[in-house]
């Protein structure tokens, strides 16, 4: 275990450092293959039982970096690896079009990134977690500003440097009072003595924490760094930082706020899976309003972070009102959901990537008819998309459909109260799974789909094999995952009740490898409703190519129809578009701005020219840290006038702190 | 293996019946409108004809044209097997509940889309538009249909559902919002009047249709099919949420039971064919307010339910 | 009388004569070179193998915080002569404002490192001071020395800050003196000897309480204007952004320390009479005022230098609130702090003064972008530097900012929790400045390519602040320890 | 020798106070110059009287020939130097409120703080504490960069009173550490404003305003 650590902290280490000396990239690229390796037997081996505990000899004496391998961090650590080998391969490819120096310090900092994700899960004491936190957070920002020359990118890196930056000052915050309330910085004495602490206590903890995670992970209010951030670091960081960095902090609020603080007051999970609703539901529909493909994958995110925080509220309140069964099937819901957005998520950053590389660029509305030009990529980016728009037999429905469960259960054994939260909740899911599948037809349809729409889109080819093969592979997990839920189900039925203690319930929870069987009412998926689905499909479509061909005329391809007329190349449907009617729905909260300007000439029916522009407002910019901006600015400008520049003014603070002090300091 | 048996003859009559119920449909409405109207059996004969016609393709469609109708089919051939029709609990009932009934009819509105945006028209792209805001719409409504009797069944299997729906008072407050709430996400699930009107083809009103212009033919004559057994299966949905007698509940003599149920539905169909006759075209941005009506109907029935009104 | 410490201090005076009567450039620079050298290699001597040693007549004490101290000291020391070098090579290659005003040539470089040396030798005398007097003595001499180099360039703007300079810290230091007068008082007399810090302690037990507290307010105001405490702090932006860059570094990393330890140390003094209460909260209030009054210049600032020297503020009233909290862990942090804080921002002014001479665009953060591209060490020197001062891990300050503001939460939790809002301000301030100018849009301007000396100079204090703050290795951690112990139990080493 | 009695040492306390909120409101440059070496001299006779033996006479000595004489000297020179010789400080209307405010407070204030110490003792501190302030009240009220450097000698007379009270003689290191300390700081002053004077700069503190924020 303990070589395997080493190995692959020295892979990552020389991946690092081959990225930022060698001109060639290759090296890297294969160290850092090795580092994900190594950390990926690493929680294998965790995973079936062995037990890795080690303090690292950092810092001054009272602090020390333990590292553990307890079954939660073994899962997130063998997912960061996973992934990160997909786009480690990916990502050695993709960095080709990049400029030297760009070049090299992308193939430096991914190493190091995925490092200190990998150190966040393992970490088991209150420095040996911030110190690879706020590596991660800042390996990341790197990252990010790897096109720094452009404005745009600066402002971006720079919220994201903020927020990233208060969320782990918040963590510090809970951090220290968990330290300042127990006495030591370790989790596992923080395990064991948290649950004496005083009410008030546990709760501002409980919010600083998530306040901090939430940040990180993008919940509502505090997911304004994430559609700035994400679409300007390159492709396959951007993939890594939506698919597992996210992730991370999904571990971090699993870790504390179940195994550290344990079961607290309801409001504790109502708050969460509030905070859970209003993701999904926002992030679902500021994505629709975008046609920039990494800003609008970069929203999705916020929307399933959003349901992986419904799974995990409702958990909460299960702990709470002693449900054990319910919050063990929330908390795999959540877990399950985790997995499977990191697959997905990733793969389509990763296609995302593939079509910038191919030269089409980011825009939706400058694409169109890619699939038949990278028949590789369009597969794959179908096939996310179709995942997490959560429709069966993709994995998406898996875990939404586990979510759904808890939701139920919890509306029918709650109480009154709680059954209108799993109601809202219920509704929420509904809605956010009808908008996404609504997102992804627009963005498989018009990105991939039709004909495409500008030069560049015609000229677009394949990219290479290293490329497409690791988003091929995360399309198939997605669609191997959906196929046969149990595989996951089950591992995880048993690691969520090992995190909330609740043993017993195990065996009833899921049975079988294939099959998710829930221990109530007999609802359950499996692959008999998919296989019925599959051989319904084969024999229609035999049907329909075998019986008809004897009676009808061979078929042809014709151009379609256009009122007579012939089809623009900008004619067809555009994402702007296709989003236009869900504007308009959703006006309440998109408060959309448009101006139309036409000019004519001779007479107004004769236009020349006619200017669309349409924007919808950034309210949580706008209303929230709008004002707390300009708070600050406004009280710092005040604050200033103390330096006046005059003498006598200084001289004269010196003159009252004295009296002050002889008058009041007694 | 006598399951499947049982799952495959399911299928095979549920594909043969809903030629039967769209035309019964089609006949109460001629019947309303004063018309003749074409008869019971016309969507057969309509069936057979576009499969006989030449299969024409646009020139930008790729695989995904081809593949839709099929795969459309089959999803919805599928579904109706974990829903009970005539038999509770249904052939493969035990691998489905009502979440993936939801899913499936998602899935198969989703292909259509994609194929929609994949003839490179505008028709089409609108048709794909309008169709993703009513289908994401929809999914809440139809959820909130099934709200009360799954807080009641503690469960989304079908079986379950279904007992809990046929156990509970019959005319009761609850039940009466669910059925007013299950006509208009039936309406707008099957494409029908005041949200879409399946009878047109004038541009800029139709959804489904704008969607599926380019197809014709064979293909068509699938999607078609495929548009009719939907139908039926959120016919039998809504039965089986609101109206399970026959299905659950009830004992009825066996050779009576099919019977009675079959009924059933020409009466429910019927029902549709009425409503549908009785109400005029919606502007197309109020729907959300209508699609909002029946979720909040049936959020109130959940919550009636929850709080014990029966 | 001729004992290692009291050679240590008396070497930077003797350099500082020898500078005078240099010839030649080149042997200004052995001459420095070797005097630093044997600087360093005596601290080190004296740091390893002389604990607790006593010199110029037990006026000189090499106790565990001296130690610490010295070490400090003579690393800065050396790196800021060092840097003296390239700082004056570019000023008079340049051409700027300097050198039209004091004219070019040896004569001003030669008085230059007289009064630098001087400073630096003044501040080893107030490090390694073991009496109160002498420690006195030293940091007067300390504002007289540097008050020459902060108006050093002779301009407008130089003049202004350090007349400023020397008004305020000769009223504050006047303010000390009455501690001292008072404490010689208290203690019965009987000549120098009474100041050292260890029979002060001693003879406390019997001072009555009143007395003992004015001279602790005397102090704390007048040491607190010195070590730059808030609302004390007035002269420190002034004289840190007008001062040589090299001497910026030597006055916000080393100097402000001192003053603080000086200041720690009379608070011993005074817990004894008066009880630990008195003392140490209002150090800790005086931090607290610091820090909260540095925020608002460090999220509005247009001055590179000045927004160090405001950073300087924020951290010296952190280590005030470490020494302040008086708990063993929270001192160590201040301690740590207080080390790793000299090498970072002496480092950071080193970058900053070469910027001002590279880029050409003065001190002005609004002109200041893309320096990534355009001069990466320095771009690097500037990021880490902000992000070591900031308390990200893995640099440097982090277990000392946790370990100060656990000691802060640990006392209260609201006040820690205000502490860490406003650090995080700051930390959005300084990082919105410094990531507009190391990224953004790169100005016209030639590549400015680094040097080995420039990277030496630059990143030997990163490197050192690295290993100390995060790696912190034995000798260093037990240091720090110990120096801790000295000031929270009171017991010379 | 007998311990003085307090009444004339007081009487002396009394003076300097009087002289010092006198510097406060005095406003011809010249005459504050004059004012300061009054105060001075009181200041020795203070050391005569309060530390017995030879050693007062020293410091009344070291006194007269530093404060008396030397450092008015310089402040005449550097206010010729600088052109200053008659200006006239117009110094905030409010500095005598200050002073009376500052007297005030420190007479409320003072006792707790003396306790413990004998009557003597107890006064001079009272009046050392008192004449610094006063001297702090001056630097900020006046405007001339001359003010400023002769209320900073008035700060050290009170020091000097309160080191001659209560010690008897600070220990000649320090004493004379401290005296070269001012003188150095007066000729640094001196050298400053020899620059501020070259550059232009105005003698007015309130406009050196380059420096803010």
């Amino acid at each position: 275990m303990i070589w395997l650590l080493l190995s692959g902290l020295g892979a990552y280490g020389l991946a690092a450092l081959c990225g930022a000396c060698l001109r060639n990239g290759r090296l890297a690229t294969l160290a850092a293959l090795a580092g994900g390796a190594a950390f990926a037997a690493l929680a294998v081996l965790a995973l079936l039982g062995a037990r890795l505990d080690v303090r690292l000899p950092l810092g001054p004496p009272p602090f020390a970096l333990r590292l553990w391998t307890p079954p939660l961090s073994a899962l997130f650590v063998l997912l960061i690896s996973g992934v990160g080998i997909l786009a480690s391969v990916y990502g050695g490819a993709y960095v080709a079009h990049f400029a030297e120096q760009k070049r090299r310090a992308v193939l430096t900092l991914t190493p190091l990134f995925l490092l200190s994700m990998t150190l966040v899960t393992l970490a088991a004491d209150l420095a040996a977690f911030l110190i690879a936190w706020e590596a991660m957070s800042l390996t990341s920002y790197a990252l990010v500003m790897t096109d720094g020359e452009r404005p745009e990118v600066v402002r971006a890196g720079y919220v994201y440097l903020v927020m990233t930056h208060v969320g782990a000052v918040c963590l510090l915050a809970a951090f220290l009072l968990l330290t300042g309330a127990t006495g030591s910085m370790d989790f596992t004495i923080w395990a064991g003595a948290a649950s004496a602490l005083a009410p008030g206590l546990r709760s501002a903890i409980f919010v600083l924490v998530l306040l901090g995670f939430g940040s990180k992970a993008a919940l509502v209010p505090l997911h304004v760094w994430l559609p700035r951030a994400h679409p300007v670091a390159p492709s396959h960081v951007s993939g890594l930082m939506s698919g597992v960095m996210l992730k991370v902090a999904v571990y971090g609020l699993i870790l504390v706020g179940f195994t550290v603080l344990g079961p607290g007051p309801l409001w504790w999970g109502l708050l969460v899976l509030a905070l859970g609703v209003l993701s999904s539901v926002l992030g679902v529909l500021y994505a629709l309003a975008e046609h920039d493909l990494k800003r609008l994958l970069a929203y999705h995110s916020v929307e399933n972070v959003g349901i992986i925080a419904m799974g995990l509220g409702v958990a909460l309140i299960g702990q709470r009102a002693h449900l054990p069964l319910l919050a063990v099937v929330a908390l795999t819901a959540a877990l399950y959901h985790t997995v499977n957005h990191a697959l997905f998520k990733t793969a389509l950053f990763l296609d995302a990537g593939s079509v910038q590389y191919a030269g089409v660029g980011r825009n939706l509305d400058r694409m169109g008819g890619l699939l038949a030009r990278m028949p590789w990529t369009g597969v794959s980016l179908l096939v996310a998309a179709a995942s997490i728009s959560g429709l069966p037999p993709f994995n998406g429905f898996v875990s939404e459909w586990l979510t759904y469960q808890s939701l139920v259960r919890l509306g029918a054994r709650g109480g009154p109260l709680l059954a209108l939260c799993a109601f809202a909740g219920v509704l929420a899911l509904a809605l956010t799974g009808g908008l996404a599948a609504a997102c992804f037809v627009k963005v498989s349809g018009v990105g991939l789909l039709g004909r495409p729409r500008t030069e560049h889109a015609t000229r677009a080819r394949e990219v290479p094999p290293a490329m497409y093969v690791p988003a091929l592979v995360l399309a198939g997990l997605c669609l191997g995952l959906g196929l046969l839920p149990g595989v996951l189900a089950a591992p995880f039925a048993a690691l969520a009740s090992g995190v909330l203690h609740a043993g017993s319930v195990l065996p009833q929870t899921a049975t079988g490898a294939v099959l998710v069987t829930l221990p109530w009412g007999g609802a359950r998926i499996g692959p008999g409703a998919f296989a019925a689905f599959a051989l319904a499909v084969a024999a229609t479509a035999a049907l329909a190519s075998a019986a008809g061909r004897r009676v009808r005329p061979a078929a042809e391809v014709r151009a379609p129809w256009a009122c007579g007329g012939e089809i623009g190349l900008l004619s067809q449907y555009s994402a702007t578009a296709y989003a236009k009617p869900f504007r308009q729905v959703f006006g309440l909260i998109y408060r959309p701005v448009r101006s139309v300007q036409v000019e004519s000439a001779v007479h107004p029916f004769f236009r020349t020219r006619v200017e669309y522009q349409g924007e919808i407002t950034p309210v949580f910019d706008r209303y929230v840290y709008g004002p707390v901006l300009t708070g600050v600015l406004a009280l710092a400008r005040y604050g200033r006038q103390l330096q006046s520049g005059s003498l006598r003014l200084y001289l004269g603070y010196i003159l009252v702190t004295l009296v002050l002090l002889l008058t009041f300091v007694r | 293996m006598a399951m499947w048996g049982a799952a495959v003859g399911q299928a095979l009559a549920v594909l043969l019946v809903a030629p039967l119920v769209h035309g019964l449909i089609q006949r109460t409405k001629a019947a309303l409108q004063g018309r003749h109207g074409p008869g019971l059996l016309q969507p057969y004969f309509t069936l057979i004809k576009l499969w006989r016609r030449q299969d024409i393709r646009p020139t930008p469609a790729s695989w995904i044209f081809v593949a839709a109708p099929r795969l459309a089919l089959g999803i919805v051939v599928a579904a109706t097997l974990s829903v009970p029709l005539l038999w509770n609990p249904a052939p493969l009932g035990w691998d489905g509940d009502f979440v993936v009934v939801v899913g499936l009819l998602a899935l198969e509105r989703y292909v259509l889309s994609l194929a929609g945006l994949d003839t490179g028209t505008p028709f089409g792209g609108l048709g794909s538009s309008r169709e993703s805001i009513v289908g994401a719409l929809v999914e809440p409504a139809l959820f909130a249909l099934a709200l009360p009797w799954m807080v009641l069944a503690g469960s989304t299997a079908w079986p379950a559902l279904v007992a809990a729906s046929a156990s509970a008072t019959p005319a009761s407050v609850v039940r009466f919002f669910g059925l007013g709430a299950g006509l208009i996400v039936s309406l707008a699930e099957t494409g029908r009047l005041p949200v879409d009107n399946p009878d047109t083809h004038l541009e800029l009103t139709m959804i489904h249709e704008a969607m599926l212009l380019e197809y014709s033919g064979p293909q068509l004559a699938l999607i078609s099919l495929a548009q009719m057994t939907k139908q039926l299966l959120v016919l039998a949905l809504v039965a089986d949420l609101l109206v399970p007698w026959g299905v659950g509940g009830l004992a009825l003599p066996p050779g009576v039971q099919p019977v009675a149920v079959l009924a059933k539905w020409a009466a429910l169909a019927a029902g549709l064919g009425v409503a549908e006759s009785l109400s005029a075209k919606l502007r197309f941005f109020r729907l959300p307010g209508y699609l909002g009506a029946a979720a909040a109907l049936s959020s109130a029935a959940a919550v009636l339910q929850v709080w014990g009104v029966r | 009388m001729v004992d290692t410490l009291s050679l240590i201090c008396v070497l930077p005076f003797a350099c500082g004569v020898a500078a005078l009567l240099c010839r030649r450039a080149g042997d200004l620079r052995w001459m420095l070179g070797i005097g630093s050298g044997t600087g360093v290699l005596l601290a080190a001597v004296a740091c390893v193998g002389l604990p607790g040693a006593v010199g110029l007549g037990g006026l000189l004490r090499l106790d565990a915080l001296a130690r610490v101290l010295l070490a400090v000291v003579v690393v800065v020391g050396a790196l800021s002569t060092a840097e003296s070098f390239s700082h004056w090579r570019d000023e008079l290659a340049r051409g700027g404002a300097t050198a039209a005003l004091v004219g070019h040539g040896l004569p001003h470089v030669r008085a230059y490192f007289f009064w630098q040396q001087a400073f630096l030798g003044s501040l080893l005398l107030a490090a390694l001071s073991g009496n109160l007097g002498l420690s006195w003595v030293a940091i007067e001499l300390t504002t007289i020395t540097s008050a020459v180099l902060v108006g050093f360039s002779g301009g407008a703007r130089a003049v202004e800050a350090a007349w400023k300079y020397v008004v305020l810290c000769s009223v504050g230091l006047a303010l000390a003196l009455l501690t001292v007068i008072l404490l010689y008082a208290l203690s019965g007399g009987g000549g120098l000897h009474s100041l050292e810090w260890n029979s002060l302690r001693v003879a406390a037990a019997t001072f009555p309480t009143g007395p003992a507290k004015l001279a602790y307010l005397f102090a704390l105001v007048g040491f607190g204007t010195k070590s730059g405490l808030a609302p004390l702090h007035a002269w420190l932006p002034d004289a840190h952004s007008e001062a040589p860059a090299p001497v910026s570094a030597l006055l916000s990393g080393v100097l402000l320390a001192i003053v603080l330890c000086t200041l720690v140390r009379v608070a011993g003094v005074t817990a004894v009479a008066t009880g630990p209460a008195f003392p140490y909260h209002l150090l800790l209030g005086a931090g607290l005022v610091s820090v909260a009054v540095a925020t608002p210049f460090l999220v509005l600032q247009d001055d590179l230098k000045r927004l160090l020297a405001y950073s300087s503020i924020e951290q010296i009233g952190l280590m005030a609130i470490g020494f302040g909290l008086h708990a063993p862990l929270a001192v160590a942090g201040a301690v740590l702090q207080l080390v790793v804080h000299a090498l970072t921002k002496s480092g950071l002014f080193f970058a900053a003064g070469r910027l001002v001479h590279e880029m050409g665009g003065g001190q002005r953060l609004a002109r200041l972008r893309g320096l990534g591209r355009r001069a990466p060490l320095l771009g690097a020197a500037l990021l880490f530097g902000v992000f070591t001062l900031g308390g990200v891990p893995p640099f440097g300050m982090f277990f000392s900012e946790v370990a100060i503001v656990q000691g802060a939460i640990g006392a209260s939790a609201g006040a820690g929790l205000l502490l860490l809002l406003m650090l995080s301000v700051i930390f959005a301030g300084l990082t919105f400045y410094v990531g507009r100018a190391v990224f953004g849009a790169r100005r016209q301007g030639p590549h400015v390519h680094a040097t080995a000396t420039g990277l030496a100079i630059l990143g030997l204090p990163a490197a050192l602040s690295v290993v100390v703050g995060l790696w912190t290795p034995g000798v260093v951690a037990h240091a720090v320890s110990a120096a801790a112990a000295l000031v929270v139990g009171g017991h010379a080493l | 020798m007998t311990v003085p009695e307090t009444g004339l040492l007081g009487g002396l306390a009394d003076l300097l106070v009087v002289l010092s909120l006198g510097l406060l409101v005095v406003r011809p440059a010249l005459w504050s110059i004059g004012l300061l070496a009054a105060q001075a001299a009181v200041l020795a006779v203070i050391a005569v009287v309060a530390a017995p033996g030879a050693g007062g006479w020293v410091a009344a000595g070291v006194i007269l020939l530093t404060k008396v004489v030397g450092i008015p000297l310089v402040l005449q020179w550097v206010a010729r130097r600088t052109g200053s010789e008659n200006a006239v400080d117009w110094s905030a209307p409010w500095a005598w409120l200050v002073g009376a405010g500052i007297v005030l407070v420190v007479r409320l204030a003072l006792p707790t703080f003396t306790a413990g110490l004998n009557p003597q003792h107890a006064v001079l501190l009272g009046t050392a504490v008192l004449v610094l302030l006063l001297g702090l009240a001056g630097m900020v009220s006046g405007k001339l960069l001359l003010a400023q450097a002769v209320h900073l000698v008035v700060i050290e007379n009170g020091l000097y009173c309160a080191g001659l009270a209560l010690t008897g003689g600070l220990p000649a290191a320090l004493d004379l550490g401290a005296a070269v300390d001012l003188l150095l700081v007066i000729f640094v002053l001196a050298w400053l404003s020899h620059h501020v004077h070259r550059l232009q700069l105005p003698l007015h503190v309130d406009e050196l305003r380059r420096l803010r924020g």
